[in-house]
């Protein structure tokens, strides 16, 4: 497999040439939080310390760090399950992340989503879903809040090349141009939804954003190893929203290194060893930003394996927290279900809300 | 006190809602210019404009998911299925985002939304026009379910459903739209989880939500007059959250009930009520609970059938008698 | 409004250069057999012989009886609630089609399904569906099940320009053309979906059946006022069908003239009358037909006399059937609902399927 | 007899009745060169190859809907789901269009589809994947649903789920794949609509479905060897059609039931039994019906927390002792 798309230079775009040397060690910094934070997950997941599926976002990091890195106050994000890029990104701390996978009541989700269902509204991040596209309606409606309040933002909402069909996504694509939503499709193109290869699963010309094209909305295709090139393109979509209340359609073509999830047994039978070797050699991102990094003077090997380890170890600390964390008490099983019976407001003591007796 | 149309309660409610929040959005199919299918929000449009009453296209999935997502960033959106049969091409919006997502976020999320339509069946509109979900939404913990039977309950519980700080589905009735009743000009609020006693009685509970609760109000009557029982009317008006305690209370006093909904029978609203007053009223019965929905088919076109097909008074009276 | 599509001649098509003037004659009969019918049924529905609703399929009769006209034995048609027309166009015999509204057991669905629900499956004829696309996915099962089989066949699946906004008929565009399955999806663009004009309910750029270009599907626009162009675009995609297995989307352009159904109060606020006449002037079906045949030579005033007199008296014939004819028994409001037990097999037999008591 | 998983008496059965009609077909995502997500369809693509072994995207509403069109023209679809979850976003075709065109076509058309797939809770997979909707499908007149608890029962179940000409819900059981019971060589099959008494007694009658089968089981080996008590388990096995007889002889001999299921409560399958038992054996009963469900929140992910959430044996043991 190559990148759909191939390699230019996206560098000399504003948004990246206004990036200080600080910001390119922030992304890599983030990437590798990423990975790392992945690395550990698989780890104690191979340990049986956590139960259910693990997505895990190992390849694909440039795309969640290149795409949040562009966000202000009033951008919001949204994705599926492959939740946990995004949620490193928009800041969210590794501690609270892998104690929701211990589902303990210290994770983000107080134990109670577990990997497919991050969250933190604090930080703009809406989920985490894990209905395939499920999460499209509803970065929609993120994207009709912000217009109604009169803000000028952007909704990004994340999803994959599997997830291009299922049909609310379109309903959702008409809606967003027709009314003028600032709304931004990132189409994370990793090739594979589960074992079923992108042609196995969809039929297309030229690219799945082309399919936006009916929709009289504009879309684009993007090299997802390049962070540059990720920013670039973002960012274009992103100022499509914010001045013009415009939707896109973006495609970021990317790779997973492991299985669709940590079940998945299978993920070197439907595709080859050698694809996978090709994409870690050629089209790493993280290898590929320290290359140009290095090559830019921004960064040396021995500041690379500084962040490195901070970034191991910032995992190997959340690893602890998360078994340190109690897991939540059985009481709280019954918690969380109604805002007004976790306030105890008038609403929420009149009547019967649960029904176990 | 004035008389007015179950459909110009629930209009009066969204319009004061809208007047009294600035995050209350009406949107859903022909809800704007057209003035709503069934007209309940006719007028509102030309009065509150493009903003606050919003036209969508044929596309429950991508709308409904969309007022959740609002709803998360602190719109308040009431949403009209033009009937709630619409609701299966919007199933997950509803069940996984509006009921799930405060749950699966440890409560970091509520969703604020209201979804609203008519569901019954009884207007010759088929099989795939009458559904009747409200059991199938209140099995699911994080929805509320509301089913009002009168304008009087429709206006104050929309008002409260709109205000509520949980997803409320919302239960009209078409057939209800155009029946008058005596509604305050003040406001005022019925709080979701009380039940109603619409007529006491001492003899039998008849138990019901909807629409069923008019047609328990008329073999309530029948029985009066031509057998001499005091049957005792409950209207649950909410299903979820539910009054058991105004259920208990009744069949304590009558210890006899029975049931009555529109809904087709296996697993409908009204099997809920009767395990639990198997549960919880055992000792204080004297007959079993009786049961009476809808004929179990699927809602029957034919207008001349179709009447049959729902309770109908006489089907009360006769299960009433079976057991006083 | 003019009909998106300009008018060409496409009397030389093979298709339309093989009719014979009986066939021809018999198109204008199936035309006109449709709108007396129609017109019979809305004064039934006025005055009060039936419930629900009634939508009418009067100005757009072409479409129905040049598509219909195309099918052979393996051919397959589905429809939404606007069905009258398809019905009557596969052979549906007026009686049955009336006494249906009426909902009378001798209606074709027993008085079970009422207008939104016709069924004909001995004439190919799978419905007749109430909810908006619905019948999208099942007209891709109809293509399937050809294909399956071995057959030389199509499905025709209509659909209307509001339907086009339902997700789960994209998902069907996906998998007819990763497939290669023999579907033809005709949007009928009426112009209005109830009170919605077109561009209220739809992004698009030059047409709906645009969309279908992202699914690398073929697609094409019709104007649907001139039976040959129906049948020469219908039969190309019929052909691409039989031939190649291939699926197409195609636009018709038509209009209704009345309400979007019987209970439209305002389908002369939501357009204007001035659009509803210029369309029955000089873009009726029927009428266009008529000169064309008058032109041709194949037609006389007196024969269209004829004709038209045939299907009305057909038409007061069948509101005559229809109320002559008994209701259904109570009893049969449980009938119909499972095959075993309708049959009372064995596996009918066993257990309890209905629970009113 | 030999052991097989309940897993692989599914393949048997799917092989089986692949061989044995030409219109049997398998569709869904990844049954084919994946093998099934969850392995039930292994090894049946490459030994059936591609006509009868379909890879679908990931499209439920299509290709849900795709099958009850091929069911339409005869052939015998059935239709894996990947979870039983994802039929939120193909309900319309479930409900609408498998469940109501036999009976909007006043009978001229039949759909012989088998949908099929894993309904349960309990491998902490969050609320957006641990769906039980039998009830909410067998509340649809037109609609049958199975849920079997043993590899015997799956496979006899199976066969004739897809021998059945109506549209029947089969719902699996992910914690029961790898579970082994004795299946016969021998062809057989199991109607629908028939019970199965899994353990004789005399005390209590122990009503369940799916795996809340095994727990009640589990719990009567405990009430037996503790507490002295004779409980009798009944399986369902078949939701719609029911075995009612089965339930009511078995209550009629111990006079007292509790009934276990992994749905959450409100409007659960028990409500419907609990109802029914309260009309038909009201006089036979010495005791209230009890009901025990899943812990009514959402799906909890918490692997600490998620077996608290499902019945467990000694909740069943407390909820009899508690009556006898
Ligand atoms: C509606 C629905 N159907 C099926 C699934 C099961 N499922 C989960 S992820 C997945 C593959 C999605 O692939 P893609 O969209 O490419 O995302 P990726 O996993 O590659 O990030 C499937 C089939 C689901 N969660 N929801
Ligand atoms: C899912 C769903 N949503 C809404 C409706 C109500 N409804 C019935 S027809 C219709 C308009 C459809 O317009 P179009 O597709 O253009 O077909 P036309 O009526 O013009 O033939 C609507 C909104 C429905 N039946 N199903
Ligand atoms: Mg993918
Ligand atoms: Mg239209």
């Amino acid at each position: 497999m190559e990148t759909a798309v191939k390699a230019q230079d996206y560098s000399p775009a504003p948004v990246n040439q206004a990036l200080t040397s600080d910001d390119k060690l922030r992304f890599l910094r983030e990437m590798l939080r990423i990975r790392r934070f992945e690395q550990a997950a698989l780890k104690q997941y191979q340990v049986g310390k956590m139960g259910g599926f693990l997505h895990l976002y190992i390849g694909q990091e440039s795309v969640a760090v290149g795409a949040v890195s562009l966000m202000g106050a009033n951008d919001h994000v949204i994705t599926a399950y492959r939740d946990h890029g995004h949620a490193l990104a928009v800041g969210m701390n590794m501690n609270e992340c892998m104690a929701e996978l211990f589902g303990k009541a210290t994770g983000c989700s107080k134990g109670k989503g577990g990997s497919m269902h991050y969250f933190a509204p604090d930080k703009n991040f809406w989920g985490g879903h894990g209905i395939v596209a499920g999460q499209t309606p509803l970065g929609l409606g993120l994207a009709f809040a912000i217009k109604y309040k009169g803000l000028k933002g952007a909704a990004l909402c994340f999803l994959g090349d599997g997830a291009v069909n299922q049909g609310s996504w379109y309903e959702c694509l008409n809606i967003a141009s027709l009314w003028d939503l600032p709304v931004v499709y990132i189409i994370e193109n990793n090739q594979y939804s589960m074992g079923t290869s992108l042609v196995r699963s969809s039929a297309f010309r030229t690219s799945l954003a082309e399919r936006a094209q009916g929709f009289a909305m504009d879309w684009d295709v993007c090299n997802g190893e390049d962070l540059y090139e990720v920013r670039a393109k973002v960012q274009e979509a992103m100022d499509r929203a914010h001045k013009q209340s415009r939707p896109t359609v973006l495609e970021i073509s990317t790779y997973r290194y492991y299985g669709h999830s940590v079940a998945d047994a299978k993920h070197k039978v439907y595709r080859s060893e050698d694809e996978i070797e090709r994409y870690k050699q050629d089209h790493d991102p993280i290898r590929l930003w320290k290359t140009r990094l290095i090559g830019e003077g921004v960064l040396t090997a021995e500041k690379y394996d500084e962040i490195d380890s901070a970034a191991r170890q910032e995992a190997a600390e959340s690893v602890k927290f998360a078994e340190d964390s109690p897991f939540p008490t059985a009481a709280s099983i019954s918690e969380d279900i109604y805002f007004e019976v976790d306030r105890q407001t008038i609403a929420g003591r009149t009547g019967k809300h649960f029904f176990n007796d | 006190m004035p008389e007015i149309t179950y459909r110009e309660a629930l209009r009066h409610a969204l319009a004061e809602e809208i007047e009294r929040d600035e995050n209350v959005v009406l949107l859903g199919e022909e809800v704007a210019e057209y003035d709503g299918a069934y007209k309940v929000t006719e007028g509102l449009w030309k009065r509150f404009g493009d903003k606050r009453v919003v036209d969508t296209p044929i596309s429950e999935a991508a709308f409904i998911g969309m007022g959740v997502g609002a709803s998360m960033l602190g719109l308040r959106p009431v949403m009209e299925l033009m009937f709630w049969s619409f609701a299966t091409v919007a199933w997950d919006q509803i069940v996984n985002n509006a009921g799930f997502v405060r749950y699966m976020s440890g409560g970091l999320i509520n969703c604020p939304i209201v979804i609203r339509g008519p569901a019954n069946g009884g207007t010759n509109v088929g099989a795939t026009h009458s559904h009747t979900p409200e059991n199938m939404l209140a099995n699911i913990p994080g929805l509320k379910v509301v089913c009002p039977a009168t304008a009087y309950d429709a206006k104050g519980l929309m008002k409260s459903a709109i205000r509520d700080n949980d997803p409320v589905m919302f239960m009209e009735n078409t057939l209800l739209y155009g029946e008058k009743w005596e509604v305050p000009s003040e406001e005022y609020l019925i709080p979701l989880g009380v039940a109603d006693v619409k007529r006491e009685g001492s003899d039998v509970s008849l138990i019901a939500h909807g629409r069923a609760v008019l047609t328990a109000l008329k073999a309530a009557e029948l029985l009066a007059a031509e057998h001499d029982i005091q049957a005792e009317v409950i209207d649950l008006r909410s299903i979820r959250p539910l009054d058991e305690e105004a259920i208990l209370k009744s069949v304590r006093k009558t210890h006899r009930a029975v049931l009555i909904e529109e809904n087709k029978p296996f697993c409908g609203v009204d099997a809920q009520i009767s395990s639990m007053l198997m549960e919880k009223a055992f000792d204080d019965l004297d007959a079993p609970v009786l049961r009476i929905s809808a004929i179990d088919a699927p809602a029957i076109y034919s207008p001349a059938l179709e009447p049959l097909q729902l309770p109908r008074p006489t089907d009360i009276v006769s299960k009433v008698l079976s057991i006083c």
